[in-house]
């Protein structure tokens, strides 16, 4: 690996979204974008995930990949908050047009280090008009 | 002289399966694979266009495909067959072709 | 059932696509039924999967390792199709010699030939599948 | 190149049914699925291109790929017809969906061996219907 | 703060272009480019979707684009600019960040 | 108009999908316009566009030459994607050596790093444009 990972000295903070509109495994999309979210929670910008059209996929619970002979990797998001990266946007109608509710998703949790680290969901659902609004408050939009 | 139709794309982001079920006929097979396998969910927004084929062709879903996905415990479209790689060799050997809606 | 001589191409890059994979479950599903493949035909981004140098994260499966040695166990005949490697950079030695490249990268098990071997798989074997992008 | 291009001695004859679905350019499908055309037409088997959805695009008259840096390949389908590839079945609700005509296409002709070598448009508009009904009699269907 | 949406896949294939409409705000402006500049040709089934912004966006089709797939003398839809790389450059570095639906 | 700091991202697969020619075409007006180009950065198959071995058609454009040739003239600073390019077996001699690998595949004026280099390109530039399949 190369080593040139850590985040920027006496950088800017800027407003990163990763957009997620691709369902994992048919393509490599939502992993590498995964990756990708990884890598960057190192550089301490502001980071918000959205999950839209089939993006909403890369979140369902019960993921079972071993017969499919291909790396399971969504148990990642759960960790994510780890790293700092707790704003998870998954968008209302791209979920009712799949038949889709958010009990079909994964917990996906972090400890709010502002309020005793109090355990609170990452996931927001958000409607379309809302995800636009927040599209437009961002500095780089990351999709792949 | 049935056809084994395959669609690997999810319906809600391309017109593969649409174009798909426009040319089937009666008889043939239609096998979702990979990202194709959300098309047989129940109670989706595109859940009609299979569901109005009612009978005159064969619906397949892979298994392992819906597994991977966390579809396993989902409701399916009514008249969905849920088969593993053995039963997809077994659609290929036995139909006439196959045609892969790419 | 009696046995069925399958043909198979396989269009979609590895990793990239799940087409690789897909068609890796099936082949193997097919030989356990006791069905002969003709032959395994790369096109499109499909040849990527014959590349030695690929390093894929160790908990991940080796695409490039699971066909050679298939094809190896079962004497499977791998054959890239060599417009579409040269688009991609994927050579044999005897290729990268006629177009004086230094290096060359294909992987044991998989050779590199021209278009008609698709065309005769699709003559030859009673069925032709195509697993794609 | 790799010699072994040649028809196969004593094979049978099968129906070859190339399906172009996608349009030239934005991705490299169009020109791959024609290069296996062109290559297959040494194999004397019974040849059909059907062209619908994206893949009536492949036919536009006038595509000019200068400023794109992109070979313009659309001049090889008028040669089809040297390697006896004379049948384009283009479908006429693809056209119309996309507000395209027959006169927005390339004129594709051949010289009809069995008449006297008149020249005869190789293009013909089918319907869906029609279509299907021609996928469904083919030995080996290929698309890309 | 206006946005610049790029979409570079045909609305006929791919759900790109509709899932992007569904998230512009008024003074956004949308560039179809590479198979995207299907979606501006006049007098298709999809013309509706774009046809409908009624100018709270501004359209734009990447010209070398539309020429290379032999669109240059076709109608497009009304309100839809016909832009060069120099003016894709000046789209991407006036409006306030780029977003691509791919 | 003053001049804009612009970051490049290629996620598209070279020839295979447009996404490189474009970009390509963009940043060669983004120059002619007097602007900066930050960083070139090649992700997911992107990174296949960072291959030596590739022979086109000689009809067709060399998408790599062309990059690399634009890269010398503006020194650009064309990066590939290192955890993207293992699994696609792009590999430059020191990464080759690391992993075990028998011949590298790098082309001239690319650079591996990794993916920490497109964040810092998403802070640094003024605007990051993405060209995708």
């Amino acid at each position: 690996m190369v080593m040139d990972e850590g985040p920027l000295e006496g950088s800017v903070t800027k407003r990163f979204l990763y957009v997620n509109r691709r369902a994992p495994y048919g393509t490599i999309y939502a992993l590498e974008s995964l990756e990708v979210v990884l890598i960057g929670a190192a550089f301490e910008q502001e980071v918000t995930l959205a999950f839209l059209d089939d993006g909403v996929f890369q979140l369902t619970k019960g993921q079972d990949t071993g017969a499919i002979g291909v790396k399971n990797f969504s148990p990642a998001y759960r960790a994510l908050g780890d790293y700092d990266v707790t704003n998870f946007y998954v968008e209302a109608e791209s979920l009712g047009e799949r038949g889709l509710t958010l009990d079909d998703l994964q917990q996906i949790t972090y400890e709010d280090e502002d309020d005793d680290w109090k355990e609170k969901p990452s996931i927001r659902v958000v409607s379309r008009r809302e995800l636009a609004a927040i599209m437009a408050e961002q500095d780089v939009i990351l999709s792949f | 002289m049935p056809t084994l139709h395959m669609v690997n794309k999810s319906p809600f982001e391309d017109n593969a399966l649409q174009s798909c079920l426009g040319h089937v006929l009666k008889g043939d097979a239609v096998l979702l694979i990979e990202d194709g396998v959300y098309g047989a969910l129940a109670g989706s927004a595109v859940a009609g266009m299979l569901g109005q084929q009612n009978g005159a062709v064969s619906l397949y879903a892979l298994g392992p495909d819906l597994a991977a996905r966390g579809l396993s415990e989902k409701p399916l479209l009514g008249g969905v067959d849920v088969i593993d790689y053995g039963g997809f060799v077994d659609l290929v050997t036995t139909l006439d072709r196959s045609q892969s809606w790419l | 059932m009696s046995a069925v001589k399958l043909g198979v191409v396989i269009t979609g890059g590895p990793y990239t696509r799940q087409a690789s994979d897909t068609a890796y479950q099936f082949v193997k599903a097919a030989l356990e039924k006791g069905h002969e493949i003709f032959r395994v035909f790369f096109y499109n981004d499909g040849v990527n999967v014959g590349t030695r140098l690929t390093v894929p994260p160790q908990d991940d499966r080796n695409i490039q390792k699971n066909w050679s040695e298939l094809a190896e166990r079962h004497k499977l005949d791998l054959v890239v199709c060599v417009a579409a490697a040269q688009r991609r950079g994927i050579l044999d030695k005897d290729e990268a010699g006629r177009q004086g490249k230094d290096g060359d990268n294909i992987a044991p098990g998989f050779r590199i030939s021209g278009l008609g071997q698709m065309i005769e798989a699709g003559i030859v074997a009673d069925r032709l599948v195509i697993f794609g992008d």
